[in-house]
């Protein structure tokens, strides 16, 4: 059973029940408002609006799953930091379970203070702003499926969004013009130039980035998630295009904004960058969204190289999927540390200079692989 | 963009202080500066004024959280300076190993802030993780972290702790091995190396003219340094190279101050073995002649330097304290402009700012 | 800043040390005396490579002049200025870098007219500096870039570290 | 000394490779460097600065401590104890306190210690406030090995001592002189401290048993010294009464009698006579002194 069905069951069961109801009162009615009651549960029963509702039901499950699963993310990346720097990281909030409550209990926190809109800045910019981030992060999490049976579809036979890489790549796109807008309508000089740097950053990777995207699908000859993983089974695709692997990670890198690449809130020089005017539950999006981000772009990477939820199958498909995703997170966090962040001008030279000639290699390695039919 | 002041402090991550530094940008680059300072101005000097001269040693801690002991210790030299005091050889050798120790944990303190700016968090907890076992070692010879309150006018306050020699060699041997860590961290790091190469040039004749000391004047290629070249306490027993470079640039500074740090662990340990026996402490007079006094010790942040007047009485009629870090902040318009936004956190955090003693 | 004060030359450095040679302290002394014979006084050689000399404040910028341009001061450590009953008394520490000197400059000033020139112009170093006596004992410097408080607050009143400045 | 410059062409390489050999020794191999700080607590070493204790049966109550505090957060307590009677007792406000140590150092009975008790956050600022009666602790200076020297030395009673001069003659280093006291008629022994090698001739030689021998703490500090104005002294004794350390003796003057009515002579006139070997130099006298008989430079009244 996959997950359309469970929802499609769902759904199907409670608009019985409803309907069930419905119309032993519409039969107590009048025979004119009857025949409305029988309208309007007929649309119910149909196959069009079922399906509609499964597919909500389906995006409800899948985000919420996602955010829990963002609760765990949080925790092992705090965790993780300490044990890189050396200290325990969250402990004392949930003693027991190591800490794990300390984000909820931090979230808490967030939830209770005040939302402060600066005197000067754009109102409607600014509110805005938080808002697209959040959404379009989430709208990235949708299309990722953690296995065959555990993703957003749109029919009872498992099949996926059609073009869900393409989609969750879009998706991914949407944020820098969000930090433009939050860092411009903050009016606020740092966090304009938060702002500013996030336009012109996103110039330099999103190009490496769509080309070795592109070379994936180049392999796979799909936009679909399941078919690129299921061209995976024999051979991961991190194997062959084991350079547009690295330039899909740097340049992953630099879409989630951890350090290397974190330009637009540079803590150091620009305080805390275009979020500097945020504070309480709109910081906190902001922070917990950057998890997410962080969490998709290891799904992302997952899915399009590292066989996605391939494995020995003593463990779920689902598992392995978060297992490599989660590793991904880990290498991500293991550089985030270990090296300082690069300069605007010297992040533009390594996107022109460096990443985007080594994608243009990648996606020829890829054009030669494929027609030479080795995968 | 057109051009704009931004404002960098009082409240800001890259100033390590109460400071201000105004930088007129356009779009990223920095056409004009003009530090601000006198936000933590406490008075010492009026403080001194009407402190007694055993009292005024706590205060003179005070001038710098990061090298307090360089300070006290200073303040002390004045004082004897202008006393006539002779000090117990086993107190300069006690002070040396202290005044090195406290060389190691505030270029300790500096690199942590310094890579902590440069967005390398490693960098930050590392250093200062290091930097705690001279704090303990501290804690031990003084029973102060961070203000020490240990030399004292004709001496220091107390001997060694018992088994001392034996920490502070192996806490030399530990920072030994870590120095090559961060060689690796630092040095070896491309980024790092991208941030720092060719930032923050200083030339020679500018330094020496703006009254630059320190490390960032030896980073700019003048090799002075006032241990070595207007000796004070057992320093010309000490045998230990002055680290310079010529590249004028962040890079430089950083590696004066690595090398500086090999070589304090070459002075410790030196100091350590040749530790004479005996008092460390004499009796001090309570009351100064009249006169002057002079005191010139080289801080971990550059040249630090003490005139004090007596009038004979228990008090000091004037003190003066030379501020390394006040003289050499004046110098960060010339360094920083023509450099981008993010160059300013890695060209002032080279400089060592410290405003504790810079606004007195 | 730096570019009225003007920069010490390299050859001048290099040309220093045999000016100033064998006994530096003695020779120092010398030629301050050969330039400015009526206006420097009281010389004393503190300890090794301290020396002390008092000077006229009309000849101090000329002074200050002939020992970074001919004699290799290129830096001033410190300006102190310290308040007697009956004078202002500035001390300037100025060091030499490749013959190991110190010199400890005093001048005076008179309490109902305390300015002497500055010397903001020679050593940039001593810009700040300048600005910090100034604005804590209320020193006047004649051609000043810019003289203004430094350490208090732009508006303040007074002159905190004079002896009658009372809380 | 001109270094190579960072080799990097293993690019981010060698960084790395620390930084997982730090993952690898944090997260399988050891904990990390920190300390979980209300759970675990570091050891601290003996000469810690932290609160004070006062020893009262040591302490003399002279406020040496109070004098030299550069805060002026300490304070003297007048309070009555069971055992040792009316005294006066030092008290510290930890909300100024800058723990410099600086009292235990001057303290001339070695009577006040810094523990390594450091937790001392509280609500209220008027808790931080410690009276003597928080402070006490007799026990706590022979717990702990002791740090200041001290010497054992002659002490002078010279309401017991005779003027004989036995001790000064007994003293194989010459170092007890015996000096008239100006119109008393009669000498007292001063005795060269810096000299004294604690051999006990002197002690022994007293037959008055005024010469004892007591542990005295070396003390580092130069303290002022007071000098008698004999012309102003009226001999009221409350300089010997406010010294701390029994170091002031109101002695008769003879020949100063007043003749009373009745031709008898009535008592003498009296002065105070220092014994400036156990004087701590608190100036206590010297505000005692409502003649202003006592001259010490640098303390204020």
């Amino acid at each position: 059973m996959n997950l359309y069905e469970f929802s499609y069951g769902i759904i199907h069961w409670l608009v019985d029940l409803v309907n069930h109801l419905w119309y032993w009162l519409g039969d107590w009615l009048p025979w004119a408002l009857g025949d409305f009651f029988t309208a309007v549960g007929d649309f119910a029963a149909s196959d069009g609006h079922l399906s509609v509702m499964t597919m909500l039901l389906e995006t409800l499950i899948i985000v919420i799953v996602a955010l829990i699963n963002v609760l765990n993310f949080l925790w092992i990346f705090r965790k993780l930091s300490g044990r890189i720097l050396d200290f325990y990281g969250p402990y004392y909030v949930g003693y027991r379970i190591g800490g794990w409550l300390q984000n909820l209990a931090d979230g808490m926190k967030l939830f209770v203070k005040e939302i402060i809109v600066p005197a000067k800045a754009d109102k409607v910019g600014f509110l805005l702003a938080p808002i697209i981030y959040v959404g379009s992060s989430l709208l990235i999490l949708a299309t990722i499926p953690f296995s065959e049976n555990f993703g957003l579809s749109t029919n009872p036979s498992g099949e996926y969004v059609p073009a869900g890489a393409l989609f969750a790549i879009a998706a991914f796109a949407i944020a820098p013009f969000t930090i433009l807008l939050a860092g411009w309508s903050s009016n606020n000089k740092y966090t304009l130039i938060g702002g500013m740097r996030s336009a012109a950053q996103m110039m330099s990777y999103e190009i490496p980035l769509l080309l070795t995207v592109a070379s994936v699908f180049l392999l796979a000859g799909s936009f679909n998630f399941v078919d690129i993983v299921d061209m995976q089974h024999d051979i991961w695709f991190a194997i062959p295009l084991f350079i547009g692997f690295v330039v899909f990670l740097v340049c992953l890198m630099a879409e989630v904004e951890i350090i290397p690449f974190d330009l637009p809130e540079a803590e150091a020089e620009l305080v805390e960058g275009w979020t500097t005017e945020y504070g309480g539950m709109r910081f906190g999006l902001f922070y917990m969204t950057t998890a997410v981000r962080s969490y998709a772009g290891g799904a992302l990477a997952t899915a399009l190289f590292l066989g996605g939820w391939h494995g020995p199958s003593f463990i779920p498909d689902e598992i392995w999927f978060l297992i490599k995703a989660y590793l991904v997170f880990t290498v991500f966090m293991w550089v985030t540390w270990s090296l300082p962040r690069v300069r605007i001008d010297q992040m533009l030279g390594i996107g022109w200079k460096r990443l985007l000639p080594l994608a243009v290699l990648n996606l020829f390695i890829a054009a030669v692989v494929k027609s030479a039919g080795w995968v | 963009m057109a051009e704009m002041w931004v404002n960098m402090g009082p409240q800001h991550p890259m100033t390590h202080g109460l400071w201000n530094l105004r930088v007129k940008v356009d779009g990223e680059t920095i056409v004009d500066a003009e530090p601000e300072v006198g936000y933590l101005h406490r008075g010492i000097e009026k403080l001194c004024e009407n402190r007694t001269y055993p009292q005024i040693i706590p205060i003179a801690d005070r001038l710098c959280y990061g090298s307090s002991m360089t300070w006290s210790h200073l303040y002390c030299m004045t004082v004897e300076d202008l006393t006539g005091l002779e000090v117990p050889e086993r107190a300069e050798y006690i002070r040396v190993v202290a005044i090195e120790m406290q060389r190691i944990a505030s270029h300790l303190m500096w690199l942590a802030a310094y890579a902590g700016d440069l967005g390398l968090s490693v960098g930050f907890t590392y250093t200062m993780r290091d930097r705690e076992v001279f704090v303990d070692l501290f804690q031990a010879l003084t029973g102060g972290r961070l203000t020490y309150n240990f030399p004292r006018i004709g001496g220091v306050a107390h001997d060694l702790p018992p088994d001392f020699d034996r920490d502070a060699i192996r806490a030399v041997d530990y920072m030994e091995k870590r120095l090559r860590e961060y060689e690796d961290l630092f040095d070896r790091s491309k980024i790092f190396m991208m941030r720092n190469e060719g930032i923050g040039i200083l030339r020679k004749e500018d330094a020496m003219n703006l009254g630059v000391t320190g490390p960032s004047l030896r980073a700019s290629g003048v090799s002075y340094d006032i241990r070595k070249d207007a000796p004070y306490s057992v320093y010309p027993e000490m045998d230990f190279e002055v680290a310079t470079h010529k590249d004028c640039d962040c890079y430089a500074r950083y590696k004066v101050r690595m090398v500086e740090m090999w070589q304090s662990c070459r002075i410790i340990r030196q100091a350590i073995a040749e530790m004479p026996k005996g008092k460390w402490r004499v009796v001090a007079p309570r009351t100064a002649p009249e006169g002057t006094g002079l005191g010139r010790v080289e801080d971990p942040r550059g040249e630090g330097m003490m005139y004090v007047v007596g009038d004979g009485t228990d008090r000091p009629y004037r003190l003066k304290v030379r501020s390394p870090i006040f003289v050499t902040v004046s110098a960060a318009p010339k360094i920083l402009v023509g450099y981008k936004l993010a160059d300013v956190v890695a060209i002032m955090g080279g400089l060592d700012m410290c405003i504790g003693e810079t606004d007195r | 800043m730096n570019e009225d004060g003007g920069s010490t030359r390299k050859e001048d450095i290099e040309r220093a040390p045999s000016r100033v040679d064998e006994v530096p302290e003695e020779r120092l002394i010398r030629a301050l005396m050969d330039s400015f014979p009526n206006s420097i006084t009281d010389f004393l050689r503190l300890k090794d490579g301290v020396v002390r000399a008092k000077i006229e404040r009309r000849d101090l910028h000329m002074a200050c002049r002939l020992l970074r341009d001919n004699l290799g001061f290129e830096h001033l450590s410190m300006i102190s200025a310290v308040e007697y009953e009956d004078r202002f008394e500035i001390v300037y520490h100025v060091c030499s870098y490749c013959n190991r000197l110190l010199l400890e400059l005093i001048t005076h000033t008179p309490k109902d007219d305390p300015s002497v020139d500055s010397v903001a112009a020679i050593w940039g170093g001593a810009n700040s500096q300048e600005r910090e006596a100034f604005d804590l004992m209320g020193v006047k410097f004649n051609n000043h870039p810019r003289l203004e408080r430094i350490l208090l607050p732009k508006d303040y009143l007074y002159h905190p570290l004079r002896k009658d400045f009372r809380g | 000394m001109a270094e190579a410059k960072g080799r990097t062409t293993g690019l981010v390489a060698r960084p790395l490779w620390r930084t997982g050999k730090q993952i690898v020794r944090t997260l399988i191999l050891g904990r990390p460097n920190t300390v979980l700080y209300p759970h675990h607590k570091l050891d601290l070493p003996l000469g810690y600065r932290g609160k004070h204790v006062v020893d009262f049966k040591r302490c003399i109550g002279c406020g040496n401590c109070v004098t030299i505090c550069p805060n002026d957060c300490m304070w003297l307590e007048k309070l009555e104890d069971p055992e040792l009677g009316k005294i006066e007792r030092p008290g510290i406000d930890f909300g100024r306190c800058l723990f410099c140590g600086l009292c235990v150092e001057v303290c001339p009975t070695a009577a006040i210690h810094e523990t390594v008790e450091f937790e001392l956050a509280d609500h209220e600022r008027q808790k931080l406030r410690s009276g003597p009666k928080e402070l006490r602790d007799d026990t706590y200076a022979d717990k702990i090995p002791e740090e200041r020297p001290k010497r054992s030395l002659p002490v002078l009673d010279l309401s017991k001592c005779t003027g004989c001069e036995k001790c000064a003659e007994e003293c194989p280093e010459i170092c007890i002189a015996m000096m008239p006291i100006e119109k008393v008629e009669r000498s007292k022994p001063e005795i060269t401290l810096a000299k004294c090698t604690s051999c006990g001739k002197c002690v022994a030689a007293c037959s008055e048993q005024a010469l004892t021998m007591m542990d005295v703490y070396d003390s580092y500090f130069d303290m002022p010294e007071p000098k008698l104005k004999l012309a102003e002294c009226t001999g009221c004794g409350a300089c010997a009464r406010a010294c701390p350390a029994d170091a002031i003796y109101m002695l008769e003057m003879p020949g100063t009698e007043k003749v009373l009515k009745d031709g008898k002579k009535g008592k003498p006139k009296k002065r105070a006579v220092f014994v400036l070997e156990k004087c701590v130099g608190c100036g206590r006298c010297f505000r005692a002194c409502r003649f202003h008989a006592i001259d010490m430079p640098g303390v204020r009244k």
